[in-house]
């Protein structure tokens, strides 16, 4: 079922590697950035890492619910990047700040 | 009378006169609480009398009374019955406990007439009495034992009567803890014996003794024999435990003529004559027993000739005389360990009470050095007193002659006997005529050293009546145990006490046959220089008076260390209960609190300092907790793709 | 239902006590229900057969069928005696706590209450895990009870106390439930039941410490020697001692100590014979070491409760010694030793509490001379200080020379070394007796402007029925003995295949209806 | 494939329409009056009718096992029981949220809303049988309940806490995603009957299969707070309302463990020793890393929300125990019970904190019941019912809950977890004993009368009563359950 030949044709090998990238820098900017917008950003990129692999793996299993299902991820991302940066604004309002480091105070 | 209501009025009649007067302790009147009292140990008395003509009216193969009165404890095969047996032998000890103890209520009437504490103490010696029957009267070493612990329970609470005095106090418990020890031994050899012959009871033990003696060591019955005996040198003050006995000189002198005197002290000796069949089955410990009693009889003895407060004079004479006792025992002479116990009750209670009346006519004056001539004051005090003395130094023919000199003689000849044992029993004897000389001169004879503020007088009547009786008793009470040579020598007089005891004194084996020259040099020389050591103690303390002075300045080391009472209460002091106490301390310190208790704060400090850890990882900063998700992640898929 | 009423009904008293509108009213209803109560049990001896050693009065009925979980109620000659002091301690305790407890009356009786179902419900359950909620149950109300009217490191002593019996008890509610699917591999059904424990068979292997029937051995019996508790589990006892009211310390001592050795008698020894045997040297070991580790540190205390708290590890070191002595007579003496200290140590309790009534100091070097002061205190002290170092004729001494002859039959060496236990016993009490009540006046007793007071009428009411009893306990063990001995018998003879049979009160008219759900 | 949405479907759904239908009345009133609330009360008994006919509803509808919309949704005894407890958890929790400062008066119909809402997606969630439907109905819980939490009226704390929920949330739903796509790679379906169908094969013989197993798995975990990916628990528990934190700390926390139950059932634990010896040790590390830190808590809701942590832990070796046992459904219910006995005893905890809570603005130290229990003998009692219940001392409900779990474990031969568990147990009544502490041997200031709070007091008392009696009728119970699962 999957094809091997990697030097001759793009496998599906690539593009979860690719997908796998992805993701991990989406994880990098969430560990590492200190804003966050860009941290909500990095998820956003996480979420697409995985529909990537979704998408990969529907086209080369030959199964279409692959594809369906980034919609639905899709539609979630949208709803959770709703929710963060409504969160964000109030955030920004009220402290006049976004950087994450600035949200210490809960802990021990 | 049926038997069962003759032994419960004997048993029971102390002990409700020590409910009545124990009830009625506050009320503060002597004369009707020592009436009471005296009237309680009056019908023991009374009651003793009838079982003894019981007893005489029996056949002399059949001559026992038994009574039981309930189970006490049964557990699988230990059956334990609350009964009481009155054979020869023990009738001879109620005779004497009942007895003397009832001279001895009557005496106190009037020596703690001015005592506040008069009916607490009536009530003391009414329950010691109580004790003491049941001691003597168990038939089994259970129920002997629960008189053994009562009596010494009673001692503990009558040396203590003053408790005001922290002293007396620690007196009092000196004489229990120590007694404990006994008691704990006693039990031991309890044990040992139940194990051995599963019973406790006194006939069936003896019964059940193997023929042959034993000569192990370590065979169930010699342990068991020796346990017995370390919990007789507990109660009757025998080298290693004797040292309650001197200290509990500061209970009231009725108390130590009755209890540390006649009575208690010698449980003991009674218990290993009422086994004597198993002793002499296993002589290893009949041998401890002799050295231990001989010398026993010699130290207290040499203690005995510097010792300058009376009651201590004859605290010391009471132990070496105990040694005696048990000297007879171990060599299986238990006719004779018997016959000693009865005559010394009588002089030594006589002594004690004569003590009592001295001191009492001295206002509480014990030290003798603050006496002397008391003789013209105190006529009556002095003449018994006098019967007292010739009785303890051998004198013949009064009652401590015929049962010392029984005692030396048998020492000698019996098999388990040694001259050896002898010499030492000769020694003590000689010893004992020279401090009971002295004691004698210092006191009665002699230029009065009385202060000038106290004035000696004749004691009432109350107490010289029983003074009289038991100088009586003292004088005369030889004749019932006639040694067979002297009986030979008058006409065949027979050793009454010998034929009467013959049911329950096994005889010693392998006794061989009197040589009676040997015996009579021996009698003599004994008696002899006991006269010369107490001519010369008359030379020294009444001719002389400085001769003693300079004689101790000579020996002044020596005399120290015997006068400190080769300092045995300051070693046991030293080693025995510092260092438990110290211990005890330590253990408490640094095992108790900073080892166990600290282990487990070990535990609760691991357990926190875990949770600070998880504080200070718990840092606030959402990028780490991430950080925590992400190292999970990759922690996770490398255990598992990995491994 | 008698057994039934008898464990629930206190739970009922709790809420009557925490209702009651009238707070005069309050002590006298409490003690008269606790005498309703404890004439409730004294109606067991006349439905108790004392010749058969089954279980008797039996209640059962399914609780968690699922799990074998039954409601099972049970007496037998072991539990017995241990119900009826409960019973009996309480009033006792009431009238004790009259004039000690101040605070907070409602919850200090409520908590009393509860506390008597718990103890009832763990000497009568039959059922492992029923068992189990009765003994973890009665930690709670003791720990109120030490928690709020303790003295002033009460907190400290209250959560040590928790936690140290908790610990143990965990591990054996593992090992309970481990056994319940013992039994429903080797029966098909899954049983809680100790009846069914009995009968298990679990391989046991020598000399293998993590083998099946030694680590549950081990597990039961650390929750049990906690309790006791055993040399070294002891370190709570003195603190939770010191700390606890008077009461407390009554109930703690009297009781629930009881219940560790209880455990031991019913769970541990029967349900793991080899173990048992095999490991018997190490608690006869750590039972010889609590007498005399007990006993000379209870000689150097400062503090009389505490004294008399290490006392109490002396004492609870007999009753194991005898326990493990696996013979009728150790057995019998650790079971009457049991009741013995839970009469002798509780008056103790309470008398050094009447004396911290009074004084407000339980330092023994502030006192001396009290003889002289309270004569009948004195007195009282003295007879239950006779019963607590074993004079004959009172019942410490039944109970100790069974136990040391029981132990000198079966391991005569560990006898030799507790034996003298008897001797240091008697120090440390004597000790003490003599540094408080004799000598010259202490600054306590002296003090002109604060006179003591001999007892009154109401604490000899308290002392009489305990004095009673030390020397009917003392004269008249048979007639104690006499209700247990079948069961102990059965104990020692069939340990190595210990089998309760359920006495089939079918036959019996009055307690027909008792047996359901079978 | 043929699909069709009939009325059985609609039918089998009801709860959540009526849920949704009432979610939108006290919103849908606000915007007719024009932006103006109505009284807060009209809020409540709309909010809780809905639960109440949700309940009603799903007490009709499930437990036969049928499903719904293509077998996304399944209505088995699993989503009956653990949806009452949801259902009663957010019960509690609305009652809560209408007397505390935090979350009432102003917006409390937007609130109802949300509430509301991510109640429907806890019934998606319980009642998912699609890894995919699973992540729905996550995300529409959680979605809603960081508004929730960042509605509070306290203004600095709460923002805290739903950004940082919010993100690491949002960062463990994509771990769980990218599982979910290894998943579909390797076995072509999300369905977990299919995955369950194709683990025996794929779990010796695909990597990228366990991979994905894993992933999603520690997407749960992050949900049930399983350390080490706990660290949100605390922070966030401690800064959102303490109704909300009633409400995550037993609905959320329920239904997530109910979705892990139903995924943990493929058996992949038993085909991965791997992952078998790795979840055991995560078990353990929780219940340590719980209460260890709970011990050390002042606060009083961030020590009960370490707690919570504990508890995970305890929870997790029942999850471990219905993943390797052959009688799943013993074990489950077990976890269901526990979680049940749980909830009751938390939701009275918070309640109690509530109940003392001042204002919006104020957090309740430990130290803050001391001579609670003279000043309120009643609630101090029922606090103390809670924490005792909580550190397992029969004959609470938590005794009980603790015996099914760990007696299911035992059967199974975890005997280690369990004996870890009852340690902790041990550690862990050391810090519920302190407030107890506090509460009765401590003197406290007198302060004012207390105010209102009916609602919150009648879930103390209800809580209370069901605290000291579920445990002692739970056979029944537990065996209906059990029925109900198998």
């Amino acid at each position: 079922m999957l094809n091997t030949d990697i030097f001759t044709q793009i496998g599906l090998n690539h593009y979860l590697f690719l997908s796998a990238i992805l993701f991990v820098i989406g994880m990098a900017g969430v560990l590492l950035r200190r804003n966050a917008i860009v941290l909500l950003m990095s998820i956003e990129l996480m979420l697409n890492a995985v529909n990537i692999s979704f998408v990969a793996f529907s086209k080369y299993s030959g199964k279409m619910e692959g594809q369906i299902m980034v919609f639905f991820v899709m539609t979630i991302a949208a709803a959770e990047a709703a929710v963060g940066l409504a969160l964000a604004v109030t955030i920004f309002k009220r402290f006049r700040e976004v950087n994450i480091r600035f949200f210490e105070h809960l802990k021990g | 009378m049926s038997h069962q209501l003759l032994i419960s009025t004997l048993i029971l009649s102390p002990l409700i006169g020590f409910l009545i007067n124990g009830l009625r302790y506050k009320r503060h009147s002597a004369n009707v609480a020592g009436g009471v009292a005296t009237a309680a140990a009056a019908i023991s008395f009374l009651s003793a009398i009838l079982i003894f003509m019981e007893l005489l009216a029996m056949p002399k193969e059949g001559r026992q009374i038994a009574v039981n009165f309930f189970e006490w404890m049964t557990v699988a095969s230990l059956k334990i019955n609350m009964g009481f047996l009155v054979d020869p032998l023990n009738v001879i000890m109620i005779l004497i406990i009942t007895g003397v103890g009832s001279l001895i209520h009557l005496f106190s009437v009037s020596y703690m007439h001015h005592d506040e504490g008069a009916a607490k103490y009536f009530a003391y010696l009414n329950l010691f009495l109580f004790n003491m029957l049941v001691l003597v009267l168990g038939d089994n070493l259970l129920v002997m034992f629960v008189g053994w612990e009562g009596v010494g329970l009673c001692s503990y609470l009558l040396i203590g009567f003053w408790f005001k005095d922290s002293d007396k106090a620690a007196a009092g418990m000196k004489a229990f803890v120590t007694n404990r020890v006994g008691d704990a031994a006693f039990l031991l050899g309890m044990f040992l014996l139940f194990v051995s012959f599963g019973t406790l009871n006194f006939q069936e033990i003896n019964n059940m003794v193997p023929a042959d003696p034993t000569f192990s060591w370590l065979s169930p019955l010699t342990l068991g024999t020796l346990f017995l005996f370390i919990g007789a040198t507990g109660k009757s003050a025998q080298i290693p435990l004797y040292v309650w006995l001197p200290d509990a000189m500061a209970g009231p002198t009725p108390v130590s003529a009755l209890i540390h005197a006649a009575t208690m002290v010698t449980a003991g000796v009674y218990m290993i004559i009422r086994l004597n069949p198993l002793f002499l089955h296993t002589p290893n410990t009949m041998l401890v027993i002799a050295i231990i009693g001989g010398l026993t009889a010699v130290m207290a003895a040499s203690i005995g000739l510097t010792q300058w407060d009376i009651k201590k004079v004859l605290a010391y004479s009471t132990v070496s005389q105990l040694g005696y006792m048990f000297l007879a025992v171990g060599v299986g002479a238990f006719t004779a360990g018997l016959f000693h116990l009865m005559t010394h009750a009588f002089f030594k209670a006589l002594m004690f009470l004569g003590s009592g009346s001295v001191i009492h006519a001295m206002h509480e004056e014990q030290d003798i050095r603050k006496m002397g001539g008391l003789k013209k004051h105190m006529p009556i005090t002095h003449f018994t007193f006098l019967i007292g003395w010739l009785a303890i130094i051998g004198m013949p023919p009064f009652s401590g002659f015929f049962s010392k000199d029984e005692i030396l003689w048998l020492s000698f000849h019996s098999p388990l006997g040694h001259p050896a044992l002898w010499a030492l029993g000769a020694v003590g004897a000689v010893m004992t005529a020279f401090y009971m000389t002295r004691l004698m001169a210092l006191t009665f004879w002699g230029k009065s050293r009385v202060p000038q503020d106290v004035h000696p007088h004749e004691s009432p009547a109350l107490m010289t009546i029983p003074l009289i009786v038991l100088a009586i008793l003292s004088a005369f009470a030889g004749w019932l145990g006639v040694p067979h040579v002297i009986g030979a020598a008058l006409g065949h007089l027979p050793n009454i006490l010998a034929e009467f005891l013959s049911l329950n004194i096994k005889p010693i084996p392998n006794l061989a046959e009197a040589n009676v020259t040997t015996e009579i040099i021996l009698m003599s020389v004994s008696v002899g220089f006991a006269l010369i050591s107490a001519a010369l103690a008359y030379h020294m303390y009444v001719r002389n008076p400085e001769l003693p002075g300079k004689f101790t300045e000579k020996v002044k080391g020596l005399h120290n260390f015997v006068y400190n009472k080769y300092f045995v209460d300051e070693a046991y002091e030293g080693s025995i209960i510092q260092p438990l106490v110290q211990t005890s301390k330590s253990i408490w310190f640094y095992v108790d609190v900073n080892f166990i208790d600290k282990a487990t704060y070990w535990i609760s400090d691991i357990i926190k300092g875990g949770g600070s850890l998880v504080r200070s990882l718990q840092n606030g900063n959402l990028q780490t907790y991430a950080m925590y998700v992400a190292i999970g992640l990759v922690m996770t898929l490398t255990f598992i793709l990995v491994r | 239902m008698l057994l039934s009423s008898l464990v629930f009904l206190p739970i009922l008293f709790a809420l009557i006590m925490v209702v009651w509108p009238n707070k005069t009213t309050l002590r006298p209803l409490a003690l008269g229900l606790s005498l309703i109560q404890f004439a409730l049990s004294l109606t067991i001896f006349w439905k108790f057969d004392p010749s058969s050693s089954a279980l008797q009065l039996v209640e059962k009925y399914p609780w968690i069928e699922r799990f074998g979980v039954n409601y099972y109620l049970g007496i037998d000659g072991i539990s017995l005696w241990l119900v009826i002091l409960t019973t009996f301690l309480l009033p006792i305790i009431i009238v004790g706590s009259w004039q000690a407890i101040e605070d907070r009356v409602k919850g200090f009786h409520a908590a009393l209450f509860v506390l008597q179902t718990a103890m009832l419900g763990t000497f009568l359950a039959i059922d492992a895990i029923f068992f189990y909620i009765f003994w973890e149950l009665s930690l709670v109300p003791m720990y109120f009870m030490i928690g709020i009217w303790g003295g002033s490191r009460r907190i400290y002593a209250t959560i040590k106390f928790f936690i140290y019996t908790m610990v143990g008890s965990v591990l054996m509610l593992v090992a309970i439930i481990y056994m319940m699917f013992l039994t429903q591999e080797a029966f098909g059904t899954m049983s809680a039941s100790l009846i069914d424990f009995y009968r298990l068979d679990i391989p046991f292997i020598a000399g293998q410490f993590f083998s099946l029937q030694t680590l549950l051995f081990f597990a039961f019996a650390l929750a049990f020697a906690i309790k006791v508790p055993v040399w070294p589990f002891h370190t709570w006892l003195p603190d939770a001692h010191v700390e606890a009211p008077t009461p407390g310390s009554v109930i703690l001592a009297g009781v629930m100590l009881k219940m560790g050795t209880y455990g031991l008698m019913r769970w541990t020894i029967p349900l793991f014979p080899e173990a048992a045997e095999y490991w018997a040297w190490l608690f006869l070991l750590v039972a010889v070491v609590g007498i005399v580790y007990g006993a000379v540190v209870a000689m150097v205390q400062p503090d009389i409760k505490k004294l008399v708290a290490y006392s109490s590890v002396s004492h609870m070191g007999y009753i194991v010694l005898g326990l493990f002595a696996f013979n009728e007579t150790g057995m019998t003496g650790g079971l009457y030793q049991m009741l013995n200290h839970g009469i002798s140590t509780g008056a103790l309790f309470l008398l050094v509490g009447m004396i911290y009534e009074r004084t407000h100091s339980r330092e023994i070097s502030k006192y001396g001379g009290l003889a002289g002061v309270l004569p009948f205190f004195t007195i009282a002290f003295f007879i239950v200080t006779l019963s607590s170092i074993a004079v004959p004729l009172t019942n410490g001494f039944v109970g100790e020379f069974l136990i040391l002859l029981g132990t000198f039959q079966a391991n005569p060496g560990f006898a030799y070394v507790a034996v003298s236990g008897v001797v240091l016993g008697a120090v440390y009490m004597l000790w003490m007796f003599k540094r408080v009540f004799f000598g010259p006046k202490g600054e306590l007793v002296k003090d002109e402007s604060h006179p003591l007071h001999d007892l009154s009428p109401r604490e000899f009411a308290v002392l009489i029925p305990m004095g009673v009893m030390i020397f009917w306990m003392g004269l008249f063990p048979n007639h104690f003995f006499h209700w247990s001995n079948a069961s102990i018998k059965h104990l020692v003879e069939s340990r190595s295949n210990y089998i309760l049979t359920v006495k089939d009160t079918n036959t019996k008219t009055q307690s027909a209806a008792l047996v359901e759900g079978e | 494939m043929n699909i069709q949405i009939g009325l059985p479907d609609i039918l089998l759904i009801s709860p959540m329409i009526a849920l949704f239908v009432a979610s939108l009345i006290p919103i849908t009133i606000k915007v007719l009056r024009g932006n103006v609330e109505q009284a807060p009360f009209a809020t409540l008994i709309q909010g809780l009718g809905g639960i109440l006919a949700a309940t009603v509803l799903l007490m009709m509808v499930a437990g036969s096992g049928s499903t719904a919309f293509a077998d996304a949704l399944v209505l088995d005894g699993l989503t009956k029981w653990m949806g009452f407890v949801a259902l009663a958890g957010a019960t509690g929790a609305v009652l809560l949220m209408y007397d505390n400062p935090s979350t009432n008066g102003d917006q409390f119909s937007e609130l109802m809303f949300l509430t509301l809402s991510s109640v429907i997606g806890m019934l998606i969630l319980v009642s998912a049988v699609d890894l995919l439907v699973v992540f729905i109905g996550l995300e529409t819980m959680s979605l809603a309940l960081y508004l929730m939490i960042a509605m509070s009226h306290e203004q600095k704390l709460s923002k805290e806490a739903a950004l940082k929920y919010f993100i690491l949330g949002s960062f463990a739903s994509a771990i769980f995603l990218y599982g979910v796509a290894f998943l579909f790679g390797t076995v072509g379906s999300t369905y977990i009957p299919d995955i369950i169908a194709s683990t025996g094969d794929l779990i010796s013989s695909s990597r990228l299969f366990v991979f994905g197993i894993t992933l999603v798995i520690i997407g749960f975990c992050f949900k049930v707070s399983i350390a080490p990916f706990h660290a949100w628990t605390p922070d966030v528990y401690q800064g959102a309302p303490t109704p909300h934190t009633a409400y995550m700390s037993t609905a959320i926390k329920a239904v997530s463990f109910a979705a892990f139950l139903r995924f943990i059932s493929t058996k992949s634990l038993v085909g991965s020793e791997n992952l078998l010896d790795f979840l055991q040790w995560l078990a353990v590390l929780t219940m340590i890393v719980g209460n260890v830190a709970a011990i050390l808590q002042n606060n009083f809701k961030r020590m009960l929300a370490f707690s919570s942590v504990a508890h995970s832990g305890y929870l997790m070796v029942g999850v471990i125990t219905t993943g390797i046992s052959d009688n799943m459904s013993f074990a489950a219910s077990g976890v269901i019970f526990y979680l049940a006995a749980y909830t009751m005893m938390t939701l009275g905890a918070f309640a109690i904190i509530a109940l003392i809570e001042k204002d919006e603005n104020s957090s309740v130290k430990v130290e803050d019941l001391a001579g609670y229990a003279k000043k309120r003998p009643l609630m101090a009692f029922c606090l103390s019912l809670f924490l005792l219940s909580l550190a397992g001392v029969p004959p609470l409900v938590g005794f009980f809950g603790k015996f099914y779990l760990f007696a299911a474990a035992i059967g199974e031969g975890l005997l280690w977890l369990a004996v870890w568990g009852v340690l902790n147990s041990v550690i862990s009544v050391y810090y519920y004993l302190r407030p107890i502490v506090v509460m009765y041997m401590k003197e406290g200031e007198e302060d004012e009368a207390p105010r209102g709070f009916g609602a919150t007091k009648t879930t103390i008392l209800v809580s209370a009563i069901l605290v000291v009696f579920l445990g002692l009728i739970s056979g029944p119970i537990f065996e209906a359950v059990e029925k109900a699962l198998s």
